[in-house]
C-alpha cells in the first residue's frame, strides 16, 4: 500500500537532488533546471497531501506553483540571455558585481 | 478644549510641513509665529488646568489597535503640564535667538517637528505612543547635530543617536513584557500607562522591569556612567540644538522616572534607592569635577547639566512629596537655566567663533549687558535663593535628606562644586584685564538676543520669587501618585518608607 | 498493487532522470532528462487522482517550459560541455544528504491527521477537473486572476528582455561603462 | 506699623533697582543720592519701629505671600520686627545709610559709580531680609543674598589681574570674591542640612514653631541641629577654619569692607546663634565649643593683626577677633551681650574702616602702613575719628567697646571658664596693641609718605560728616547698656552673674590695665621707630605674617589637588575609561561587522551554500523543537 509517507519521502529525495544541483552546478541554466526539480518535488508533496486529506487546496497550490514556475522561466531566461550577450558566459562566478 | 492636547502635539508638525511652501525670507517669522501660537496654546492649557486635581486632565482616547490595547491616549497632569510649557517656551525662545544662515528653512522645520515629539512624549498616556514620540525625537536632533554641528558633528550625532537608541530598545522590551504581564493579570493587553499604574507586580518582575526601563531612561538623563554621549553632542551641536537638548530632551529621562518607574514599580524603586542614589551622587560630584577641568565654556555647561541632573534623580528617588515635587520643579528650572546658559555661550561663539576660555577674559567691561545676564543665570545655576534654581534644589535635597542625611550631604556638595566651576568660568571669561585684542571691540547683545535672554531671566526671577503657581499642580499630582504607590507597595521595606516618609512630630 | 508498482517504477525513473539532469555535463542531456522527468512526475499526479494537474504538468512543463528552454539554449553554445570549477563536492553532498536525511526523518514521523479538516473536500461525483474548476473560479478567483496577470507580465518581460538591443541599454550598463561614457571614451 | 516694616525692608531694594537702571551708564550723582535717601527712609522706619516696640512691646509681623508650599512644607515670605531684629535693623540701616553717604565721596571717580550703589543697596536689602525674616528659609534667602552682594562687591574691581601671593596676598579682587563665595557655600551646605533636619522633625521652618517645639526633640537631634546651624554661622562669620576669605575680601572698595565685612554681614553668624538661642540654650556643650572656638579665633586673629602691614587687613583681622568675642558670649549663653557687642562693634568698626578709607583715598589706594606716617598733620579729623574708633576697639572707658567687651570677659570669668577668660584677656591686650600700632604708624612719627611721592589730603566734608554719627555712637553707645539689656531680654534670656561687687571691679581693672598697657607699649615702641628689622627674620614673625601659612596650606591641600583631580577625572577617567568603554563596545560591533562582511562576498554560489546551511539549521531546529513528539 502506498501511503502519504511514500510520496513525501519521494518529494524529499527529489528536493535533495535539486539541492545538489543548486549547490554543485555553476552554470546558470543548470541552476534553473535544478530549481524546476525542486518546485516539482514540492508539487508532488502538495498533491499527495491533497489526496490523502481529501482537500483540493493542495492541488490548487501546486497549480499556482506551476504558473509561477512558468513565469520564472520566462523572465529568468530573458535575463540569462542578456547576461550571456554581454558577458559571453553564464557562469555563476561571473556574477560578482554585488561584491560587498 | 476637548482636543487641546492633540492640537498641541500636532500643530507644530503640521505647521512645519506647511513651512516647506513658505518663502525663504519669511521662514523665520513664520517659525516664530507658529512657536508663539503653540506657546500661547500651552499657556491656555495651564489656564484651564485644574490645579487641585491630581489626576489626568484633558484626556483623549481613540482606540488604534484595540486587540493589542494600543490606543491614542493623551492626558496631562501636574507633573507633565509644566514640562510641556517648558518645551514650547524654550522652542519659542530658541527660535527667536536663532542665528543660523545655512539652510534655515530645514532648521526651523526640524525644530517644529522636534517640538511635536517633545510635547508628544509628555502628553502620551499610552506607552506605545510615548515610545513613538520618544524615538521620533531623536530624528530631528540627529539632523540638527549632524548637519549644523561643528567639526566632529557626524561622530557626535551618531554617538548620540545610537547610544540613546540602544537604551530605548531595552525599554521597549520592558514595555512589551509589561503589557504581557498585564495580559496575564487581567486577560486583556493594555499599553495604557494609567492601567499599568494600577497593576501590582511581583517583586522579582518589578526589579527586572525596573532595570529595563531604568537603563533606557538613564541613558537619556544621562546618568553616570552612561553620560559620555552628552559632552560630544553638546560640544558639536549648534546653539539651538544644545539649548533644546539640555532644556527638554534630557528631561524626558527624568520625566520617565517619575511617570513609569515610581508608580509602576514602587517596591523595586524603594529597593534600588541606594544604588541609584550612589550613581546620582557620583554623577553630581564627578561631573562637577570634570566640569571644573574643562577648557571649553560649552563643555563646562554640558557637564554642569549632568551634575544638576544628578540632583534631580536624587529628588525623584526621595519617595516623598517634597523631593519628587522638588525634582520636577528642578527639571523645569534646569531647563530654563541650562537653556539660557547655552544660549549665552552661543552668543559669544557667534561673535568670536571660539568657546575656549583661554581666549576670553575681562569681557565684563566690553559687554556689560551680557555679563549681567550671564551673572544672573549663573547665580540661578548655582541655586541662589529667589532664583528659579534654588527652589528645586532645596526641595530635592530636603526630600532625599529624609531617606538619608549622607545622600543629602553628598548630593549637596554639588552646590559647592557647582559654585566652584561656574565662578571659575565667570572669572576666566568676564573678570581680569582685557588682554585679548580680538575681544576689545565685541558688540554687546543685540535686541534679538536680549529679547530671548531677558524673557528667560524674567522667568528665572519670577518663578524664583513665586514658585507656588507651578508647585501647586505638581504637588497635587505627586501626592496622588504617592498615595497610589503607598497603596501598591507589597514589600515591607517599601511600606515602611511610604508610611514614614513625611514629617513626623516627635514627642519626648 | 498496480498503484505500488507504478509508484516505485515512476519514482525510480524520476529520480534517475533528475539525477542525470543534475550530474550531466552536457546541457542538452540535462534538458532532455529534465523533460523526461517532468513527464514521469505527471504520472504521480494521475496516481494521486489529480488528473487536471497531471495534464497541466505535461502541457506547461514538458510543452511550454521545455520549449522555452530549448529556444533559450539556442542563444547559448549548447553543444560544448559545461566547464565548471566545482567547489569541494564533499560539502555539497554532505549538505544535501543531511537535508534529505532530516527531511525523511521529519516526514516519516507520524502526522496528526485527525485534526486536519478538509476545506474543499473532494467529491466522488464530479471529476477532478470539474472540482478544480469550481474551486478555482470561486474561492481562488482573485489569485487566479493575479496569476494570469503575472504570466502576462512575465511573457512581456521575457520578450522585451530577450529582444532588446542590449548594447545600448542604459539600465543594464555596468558602472564602468557609464563612467567611460561620461568621460567620452565610448 | 506693618507699613513701616515694609518701607524699611523694601526701600533699599527700590534704591538698588533704581541704581541698576543706570548700571552700565557713566556716573550719575543722582543714583548715589537716591539710594542714600532711601536708606535714610529705611533707617527712619526702623527707628519708628524701635520706638514703637520699645514703648508698646508689640511685635510687628507681616506676611506677604507664600513662597514655597509643597507637601507639609509651607514657607511664607514672613517678616517680623521684634526686639532682636529691630536692633539689627537699626544697626544695619544706620551703618549702611552712613556708608552710602560716605561712598558718594569715596567712589566719586570710579567708573562703576552707579553699579556700586546698586550692589550696595541690594546688599542692605538682603541683610534686612536676613534679620527680619520670621523663618529659617527667609533667613537663608538673606544669607545667600548677602553672599551674592559680597561676591559682587569684593570683585567690584574685577578688571584687576591675578598676582602672586607675594605681591598681593589676596591674588586679585575676582579671586577673593570667588574664594569668599565658595567658602560661604561650604558653610551654607551645613546650614541647609540643619534646615532639613529641622523641617523633618518639626514640620515647619517658622522660628516660633521651631522654638516652641525644641523642648520636645531629643537632645541628640538638637545637638545636631545646633552643629549644622553653627557650621553655617562659621562660614558667614569667618570663624576658623573658614576664615581666610575675610582678609582677602579686603580687595573690595573700603566702604564695602566697612559695611559688609565689618559691621553687618559677618555678624550674621552671631545673629543666627542669638536668634536660635532656644536651640543653643538646650545644648551647653555645643555652646562651650562655640565659645572655645570664638576665644581661639579672638587670639588667633589678633596675633595675625600684630604684624601685618596692610592697613585694611589689620582691621579685617581685628574684625575676626571681635567676632570671636561675640561667639564667646553667644556660646556661653549671654545672648544679649553678644548682640550688644555686635551693635557697638558695628559702629566703631565701620568708623575705623571708613577712616582707613580716607587714608587710602589720600594715599592713592596705598595700603602699606609703613609707607605712611605723620598723616595727622594733613588729616586731622580722620585721625581723631580713627583714634576714637581704636579706643573703642581697645575697650577703654567710656567708649562703647569697653562696655560690651568687658561684659564678655566677665561672662567668661563668671561661667568659670578661666582659660577662655585668659585668652580673651590676652586678646584684649593684643587688640589694644595692634590698634595703636596702626594709629602710630599711619598718623604719627616720621612722614614716610613723602619718600614715595604721595600728596595726601583730607577727605570731603560730607564723608567726614557721615563718619561723625558713627563716632558719636562709638562713644556713647555703651551707656545704653542697661536699657538695651532691658529691651532685648524681653525675648532673649537674661544672663545672671554669680560674681558681684569687688570681683567685677577687679576684672574690669585687670582688663583695662592690659588694654592700657597694650596702648602704651604701642605708643612707646612706635614713637621710637618701631621694632628692629631683625624681628622680621624671626620665624614667629613670618608665621604670623603669612597668616600661619593657612592660605598656602589650603591651596596645597584643597585647591591644587582638586584641580589635579578634576583634570584626572576628565582626561583619564572620563575620556580614557568611561568614554573609551563605550567606544570599545561600538568598535567591537563595527569590527565584527567587518569580519562578517566576508560572508557577503557577492559570489552567488557561496551565498547559495550559506542559504542551504541556513536551511539545514532551520530543519534541525524544527526537529529539535518539534511540537509533535
Amino acid at each position: 500500500m502506498i501511503t502519504l509517507t511514500h510520496y513525501l519521502v519521494l518529494a524529499a529525495i527529489l528536493f535533495s537532488i535539486a539541492l545538489v544541483g543548486i549547490l554543485r552546478r555553476k552554470n546558470l541554466l543548470m541552476l534553473f533546471f535544478a530549481t524546476e526539480i525542486a518546485l516539482n518535488a514540492v508539487n508532488i508533496a502538495f498533491s499527495a497531501i491533497s489526496k490523502y486529506y481529501g482537500d483540493l487546496t493542495g492541488q490548487l497550490f501546486a497549480f499556482f506553483i506551476v504558473a509561477i514556475a512558468a513565469s520564472e522561466v520566462a523572465v529568468g531566461l530573458g535575463l540569462l540571455i542578456i547576461w550571456y550577450k554581454r558577458r559571453g558566459t553564464i557562469d555563476l562566478d561571473s556574477l560578482q558585481s554585488m561584491n560587498g | 478644549m476637548d482636543h487641546i492636547l492633540s492640537l498641541l502635539v500636532f500643530f507644530p508638525a503640521l505647521a512645519g510641513m506647511l513651512g516647506f511652501i513658505v518663502k525663504k525670507e519669511n521662514i523665520k517669522v513664520y517659525g516664530i509665529t507658529v512657536a508663539t501660537i503653540e506657546f500661547v496654546l500651552s499657556l491656555i492649557l495651564w489656564l484651564v488646568f485644574d490645579p487641585s486635581n491630581g489626576g489626568f486632565q484633558f484626556v483623549e482616547f481613540i482606540p488604534l489597535i484595540p486587540n493589542y490595547g494600543i490606543n491614542y491616549y493623551l492626558g496631562v497632569d501636574g507633573i507633565s503640564l509644566f514640562i510641556i510649557i517648558l518645551s514650547t517656551f524654550i522652542t519659542l525662545v530658541g527660535l527667536i535667538s536663532l542665528n543660523i544662515e545655512k539652510n534655515l528653512k530645514n532648521m526651523i522645520i526640524s525644530l517644529l517637528f522636534l517640538e511635536m515629539t517633545m510635547v508628544g512624549v509628555f502628553v502620551a498616556l499610552d506607552a506605545v505612543v510615548f515610545y513613538i514620540f520618544w524615538e521620533l525625537s531623536l530624528v530631528p536632533m540627529l539632523y540638527i547635530i549632524g548637519y549644523w554641528g561643528g567639526e566632529l558633528r557626524v561622530y557626535a550625532a551618531i554617538k548620540f543617536f545610537l547610544y540613546t537608541f540602544f537604551g530605548s530598545l531595552i525599554m521597549l522590551v520592558g514595555m512589551l513584557f509589561l503589557a504581557y504581564l498585564y495580559y496575564l493579570a487581567t486577560g486583556t493587553i493594555s499599553f495604557a500607562i494609567p492601567d499599568w499604574h494600577r497593576l501590582i507586580l511581583p517583586y522579582d518582575y518589578q526589579i527586572w522591569l525596573f532595570l529595563a526601563f531604568f537603563l533606557g531612561m538613564a541613558i537619556k538623563v544621562p546618568m553616570f556612567p552612561f553620560h559620555t554621549w552628552l559632552p560630544y553632542a553638546h560640544g558639536q551641536a549648534p546653539t539651538i540644538g544644545s539649548v533644546i537638548l539640555a532644556a527638554v530632551l534630557l528631561k524626558m529621562g527624568t520625566y520617565g522616572f517619575v511617570r513609569f518607574l515610581l508608580p509602576i514599580f514602587p517596591d523595586a524603586s524603594v529597593a534600588l534607592i541606594a544604588p541609584i542614589a550612589f550613581l546620582s551622587i557620583v554623577m553630581v560630584i564627578y561631573t562637577a569635577m570634570v566640569a571644573y577641568a574643562q577648557e571649553d565654556m560649552k563643555q563646562v555647561i554640558a557637564y554642569s547639566s549632568i551634575s544638576h541632573m544628578g540632583v534631580i534623580v536624587l529628588g525623584t528617588f526621595a519617595m516623598n512629596v517634597e523631593g519628587i515635587a522638588g525634582s520636577i520643579f528642578l527639571m523645569i528650572s534646569h531647563g530654563i537655566v541650562s537653556g539660557a546658559l547655552f544660549m549665552l555661550v552661543g552668543n559669544i561663539y557667534d561673535r568670536r567663533h571660539t568657546k575656549l576660555l583661554s581666549e576670553f577674559g575681562g569681557l565684563a567691561s566690553v559687554m556689560p549687558k551680557y555679563a549681567t545676564i550671564f551673572g544672573i543665570v549663573l547665580m540661578a545655576s548655582v541655586g541662589l535663593p529667589l532664583t528659579i534654581g534654588f527652589v528645586g534644589e532645596f526641595l530635592s535635597l530636603m526630600g532625599i535628606y529624609k531617606i538619608s542625611a549622607a545622600y543629602a550631604f553628598l548630593g549637596g556638595t554639588g552646590i559647592i562644586l557647582g559654585a566652584a566651576y561656574m565662578l571659575r568660568v565667570y572669572k576666566l571669561a568676564f573678570f581680569g584685564p582685557l588682554t585679548n585684542e580680538k575681544n576689545k571691540n565685541l558688540p554687546d547683545l543685540n535686541w534679538k538676543e536680549l529679547t530671548s535672554l531677558v524673557s528667560l531671566v524674567a522667568v528665572i526671577i519670577w518663578l524664583g520669587v513665586n514658585p507656588n503657581p507651578v508647585l501647586k499642580p505638581i504637588n497635587a499630582s505627586v501626592e496622588s501618585m504617592l498615595q497610589l504607590m503607598e497603596k501598591k507597595a507589597i514589600t515591607k521595606e517599601a511600606k515602611d518608607i511610604f508610611a514614614h516618609n513625611k514629617v513626623e512630630l516627635e514627642a519626648k | 498493487m498496480v498503484e505500488a508498482v507504478a509508484f516505485y517504477l515512476f519514482a525510480a525513473l524520476t529520480i534517475a532522470m533528475f539525477a542525470i539532469t543534475v550530474m550531466s555535463k552536457n546541457v542538452l542531456y540535462s534538458m532532455s532528462s529534465l523533460a523526461a522527468g517532468m513527464i514521469f512526475i505527471s504520472a504521480f499526479f494521475f496516481l494521486l487522482d489529480a488528473d487536471f494537474l497531471g495534464v497541466v504538468q505535461i502541457i506547461v512543463y514538458s510543452g511550454a517550459v521545455m520549449a522555452l528552454y530549448a529556444f533559450g539554449m539556442m542563444f547559448f553554445d549548447a553543444t560544448k560541455d559545461v566547464k565548471e570549477k566545482n567547489p569541494s563536492k564533499k560539502i555539497v553532498f554532505f549538505l544535501s544528504g543531511m537535508i534529505a536525511l532530516l527531511l525523511v526523518i521529519i516526514l516519516l514521523s507520524p502526522i496528526i491527521s485527525e485534526k486536519v479538516k478538509a476545506l474543499y473536500p473532494m467529491s466522488e461525483e464530479v471529476g477532478n477537473a470539474e472540482a478544480v474548476g469550481v474551486v478555482l473560479f470561486t474561492k481562488y478567483l482573485v489569485p487566479f486572476e493575479v496569476a494570469a496577470i503575472m504570466l502576462l507580465v512575465a511573457m512581456i518581460a521575457g520578450i522585451i528582455l530577450a529582444s532588446k538591443r542590449m548594447d545600448e541599454s542604459i539600465t543594464l550598463k555596468i558602472d564602468q561603462e557609464i563612467e567611460k561614457e561620461q568621460k567620452g571614451e565610448l | 506699623m506693618e507699613k513701616y516694616l515694609l518701607i524699611a525692608l523694601f526701600s533699599p531694594l527700590v534704591g538698588s533697582l533704581f541704581a541698576a537702571l543706570f548700571g552700565a551708564k557713566p556716573k550719575r550723582l543722582l543714583t548715589g543720592i537716591v539710594t542714600s535717601a532711601l536708606l535714610f527712609v529705611s533707617l527712619i522706619s526702623s527707628l519708628i519701629l524701635l520706638v514703637h516696640i520699645a514703648s508698646s512691646d508689640d511685635i510687628v509681623r507681616v506676611k506677604l505671600f507664600d513662597w514655597i508650599t509643597v507637601g507639609s512644607l509651607n514657607i511664607p515670605f514672613g517678616f517680623v520686627a521684634d526686639q532682636v531684629s529691630v536692633i539689627m535693623m537699626v544697626t544695619v540701616t544706620t551703618v549702611s545709610a552712613l556708608v552710602h553717604v560716605y561712598s558718594i565721596g569715596y567712589m566719586e571717580h570710579d567708573k562703576g559709580f552707579n553699579r556700586f550703589f546698586s550692589y550696595l543697596s541690594a546688599f542692605v536689602f538682603s541683610m534686612m531680609v536676613l534679620v527680619m525674616s520670621d523663618n529659617f528659609a527667609g533667613l537663608f534667602i538673606g544669607w545667600e543674598g548677602v553672599g551674592l552682594c559680597s561676591w559682587l562687591l569684593i570683585g567690584f574691581w574685577y578688571h584687576k589681574k591675578d598676582e602672586t601671593r607675594d605681591i598681593n596676598p589676596s591674588i586679585s579682587p575676582s579671586w577673593a570674591a570667588n574664594e569668599a563665595f565658595i567658602m560661604n557655600r561650604i558653610a551654607d551646605l551645613g546650614m541647609l542640612l540643619g534646615l532639613f533636619l529641622i523641617y523633618w522633625h518639626v514640620g515647619s521652618l517658622q522660628y516660633d514653631v521651631v522654638f516652641a517645639h525644641v523642648d520636645l526633640l531629643n537632645i541628640g537631634l538638637v545637638t545636631l541641629i545646633g552643629i549644622f546651624l553653627f557650621i553655617g554661622a562659621m562660614g558667614k562669620s569667618a570663624q576658623f577654619p573658614l576664615h581666610t576669605w575675610l582678609a582677602d575680601a579686603m580687595e573690595g572698595p573700603t566702604p564695602v569692607s566697612a559695611l559688609i565685612h565689618a559691621a553687618t554681614m559677618v555678624t550674621a553668624g552671631v545673629y543666627l546663634v542669638v536668634r536660635a538661642f532656644p536651640i543653643y540654650s538646650q545644648i551647653p556643650d555645643i555652646g562651650f565649643f562655640i565659645a572655645s572656638l570664638g576665644a581661639f579665633v579672638a587670639v588667633f586673629a589678633a596675633s595675625m593683626a600684630l604684624v601685618n602691614t596692610d592697613l585694611k587687613r589689620i582691621i579685617a583681622y581685628s574684625t575676626l577677633s571681635q567676632l570671636g568675642y561675640m561667639f564667646v558670649a553667644g556660646g556661653l549663653g549671654a545672648y544679649w551681650i553678644a548682640l550688644f557687642h555686635l551693635m557697638t562693634h558695628a559702629f566703631f568698626k565701620a568708623l575705623l574702616f571708613l577712616g582707613a578709607g580716607n587714608v587710602m583715598h589720600a594715599m592713592n589706594d596705598e595700603l602699606n602702613i609703613f609707607k605712611m606716617g605723620g598723616l595727622h598733620k594733613v588729616m586731622k579729623y580722620t585721625a581723631i575719628l580713627m583714634i576714637i574708633a581704636s579706643l573703642a576697639l581697645a575697650g577703654i572707658y567710656p567708649f562703647a567697646g569697653f562696655f560690651s567687651k568687658d561684659k564678655i570677659l566677665e561672662v567668661a570669668f563668671d561661667s568659670q571658664h578661666y582659660i577662655l577668660w585668659f585668652m580673651l584677656w590676652l586678646g584684649a591686650g593684643m587688640t589694644a596693641f595692634y590698634s595703636f600700632r596702626l594709629i602710630m604708624l599711619v598718623f604719627f612719627g616720621e612722614e614716610r609718605y613723602k619718600k614715595y611721592g604721595f600728596h595726601p589730603h583730607e577727605a570731603h566734608w560730607y564723608m567726614l560728616l557721615a563718619m561723625a554719627p558713627l563716632a558719636i555712637l562709638a562713644i556713647i553707645a555703651g551707656f545704653f547698656e542697661e536699657s538695651f539689656e532691658h529691651f532685648v531680654t524681653k525675648i532673649l534670656p537674661e544672663y545672671h552673674f554669680h560674681v558681684h561687687g569687688i570681683v567685677t571691679v577687679a576684672l574690669i581693672g585687670v582688663t583695662t590695665l592690659i588694654a592700657l598697657s597694650g596702648i602704651a607699649f604701642a605708643i612707646y615702641k612706635y614713637s621710637k621707630g618701631g621694632f628692629s628689622e631683625k624681628w622680621k627674620e624671626h620665624p614667629i614673625y613670618k608665621l604670623l605674617y603669612n597668616q600661619y601659612y593657612i592660605p598656602i596650606i589650603y591651596e596645597k591641600v584643597f585647591t591644587e589637588p582638586y584641580k589635579e583631580l578634576s583634570k584626572i577625572a576628565w582626561k583619564e577617567l572620563d575620556l580614557r575609561v568611561v568614554d573609551a568603554t563605550v567606544d570599545f563596545i561600538a568598535n567591537v560591533v563595527y569590527k565584527s561587522g567587518f569580519a562578517g562582511r566576508v560572508v557577503q562576498s557577492g559570489n552567488l554560489s557561496k551565498m547559495l551554500r550559506w542559504m542551504v546551511i541556513g536551511l539545514l539549521v532551520l530543519i534541525v531546529l524544527v526537529i529539535v523543537y518539534s511540537p509533535v513528539r
